[in-house]
């Protein structure tokens, strides 16, 4: 769309889910990106992590749970999601209860894959 | 006092800043993202909680943020209704925003 | 028992809205009294009539104006804070009414508890 | 106003000026409980004692100093104004760095402040 | 060099939108183009044409349509947010368009920087 | 790469979240109510700056918050102008919302 510049996007999810919006309208963000060709990574750490967490159940409190859109990222060929080992960790969250496939790096490797973005977007 | 407490122990100082002038007979309800802080894997923070204060957690917000199986020991899940009965049983509340 | 809400964060964009309104129905279908809801700060952004969410999601806005309708709640939103935030009669929604930062003060005194919802 | 019902109001300040508009919005209200004749007082904790510091000069940033308001409290009958030690002591603020005389509570009589209170309102 | 400006919060409620159109201002004095300014989420409200600060207070809208007009800056709405918002024509202020969030990518990539301004 | 931290080091973990992320040749810019981490009296959570890192506070918040003269060693005040300027400077921003 941009006469084809492509650029290295990273999207960091720093926050959990529902107690603000920023994790459902980050993820807009994510999904229009795909539209535009660019080299888009996910990257979930501190509070962010909790956003991937199986078993989310809104009915209770009336509104939409949108995890399953994190599984339909594939679908939009968005594959590169990383999580921070050390934040996991800190929250007690294991690779299991995340609701899809994740490639873990560990704190040093996550500031290198941010370091080598063109442009970094945190919700 | 009911002190109610909506923001997760990891981002914000407002669970442990609450915590710190808690006294024995206060309730402490977290809701919203401070649910995340009644999980076995993110107690530290309310470890800190005085003696005789009683500690809850708003399950909706809970399950909501799919932790509703984390839950630690010594704090009570309620609802909806278990929270307005909290505010009714004390004297007063008190945000901690 | 008579109690007072304060909400001071707008609609969507942080869950307060939301829990104030859960709590509302809660309490009122314990046998409670909410004996007003007053929108301060950012608060006042849940009374602009002008709201259209996506169908699949809930209607804030539409769910405090049903409150009002069904339970006779007064809901009041702080002239001063409405003004800062565009937000006038010419798109309040129905069931608010704009007034000023007494009316908070006063339901602070009138209710038995005030419970507050915000960031 | 109210039928001759005075209660005991505490308002609860614990975040830093300008950055949200809680410490003057809050301001608006104590000024307006003033009018309705109820025993009020205002507590400065956490973040809340930034709002008392000497010197403010917001020309650079284009927002309206507020904190000679807190000054003129007085003139309101509003005379009841503390702060916490441990709060000021974190910070490195001195009472001396105060705009406005306050009595420093330690912060179990701080605690003692609010439990004795019919009102509590935190901005 | 063109710099692309997303603003996530609303006005008067948090200091965001003051310290990005400060950056606007300053950019533009040193030579810069500010290439877009975003307003995404509550950012959003910033685009009322109703608000009605005290006298005393800085217009935020009026100095944001200021911008738009002096400098030719474009300032774009997000549609899906701003319908969430009660944000539409009908009470747009001048200056702003509003448009999808693809605008905002775009930004991205067309702008050699872009910086956020949220909570 | 600058990053743009906003908030206070007291009530929320922006700042130590940054930080562990910053790596030598970067730069991080205190505005708002961050700056207040910029000043001898809140100074310890800026010591985890990693070496290498460079520290800015945008001195118009400073002055708002009456803590011009505050400021701790090893920080550089700037203006807008200088916020500009390391924008310009270095090759991408991250704001730490």
């Amino acid at each position: 769309m941009s006469e084809g510049v492509t650029k290295k996007f990273l999207f960091v999810n720093r926050k959990a889910p529902y107690g603000s919006v920023y994790a459902l309208e980050g993820l807009e963000v994510v999904l229009i990106s795909a539209a535009f060709d660019q080299d888009v990574s996910l990257a979930f750490i501190d509070d962010g992590v909790y956003q991937l967490l199986r078993g989310q159940d809104t009915k209770a409190i009336g509104m939409k749970n949108f995890s399953p859109t994190y599984r339909a990222l594939e679908g939009y060929d968005i594959e590169k999601l990383y999580a921070e080992r050390e934040s996991l960790e800190a929250r007690g969250v294991a690779e299991g209860d995340l609701l899809v496939d994740v490639k873990v790096l560990g704190r040093e490797e996550m500031a290198a894959l941010m370091d080598e973005q063109d442009v970094v977007i945190g919700f | 006092m009911l002190h109610i407490v909506n923001k997760s122990p990891h981002e914000r100082s407002a669970l442990a800043d609450c915590l710190a002038r808690a006294r024995a007979g206060h309730a402490v309800l977290l809701i919203e993202d401070a649910v995340v802080a009644a999980t076995r894997g993110s107690a530290a923070t309310l470890a800190a909680a005085p003696a005789g204060v009683s500690l809850y957690v708003l399950s909706p917000d809970l399950q909501a943020r799919g932790l509703a199986g984390q839950l630690a020991e010594g704090i009570t899940a309620v609802d909806y209704r278990g929270f307005v009965d909290l505010v009714a049983a004390q004297p007063r509340v008190q945000s901690w925003l | 028992m008579k109690i007072g809400i304060l909400v001071n964060e707008g609609p969507y964009q942080r869950q307060s809205s939301d829990s104030a309104w859960q709590f509302c129905q809660a309490a009122i279908a314990a046998g409670h009294e909410i004996q007003r809801v007053f929108f301060y700060h950012d608060g006042v952004n849940n009374a602009t009539k002008l709201t259209d969410p996506p169908q699949d999601d809930r209607h804030i806005v539409n769910r405090w104006s049903a409150l009002a309708q069904e339970h006779k709640v007064d809901l009041v939103v702080c002239v001063a804070a409405a003004l800062r935030r565009g937000i006038v009669e010419e798109n309040l929604a129905k069931g608010f009414r704009i007034s000023g930062l007494g009316q908070l003060v006063e339901s602070a005194i009138q209710a038995d508890r005030l419970v507050v919802f915000g960031d």
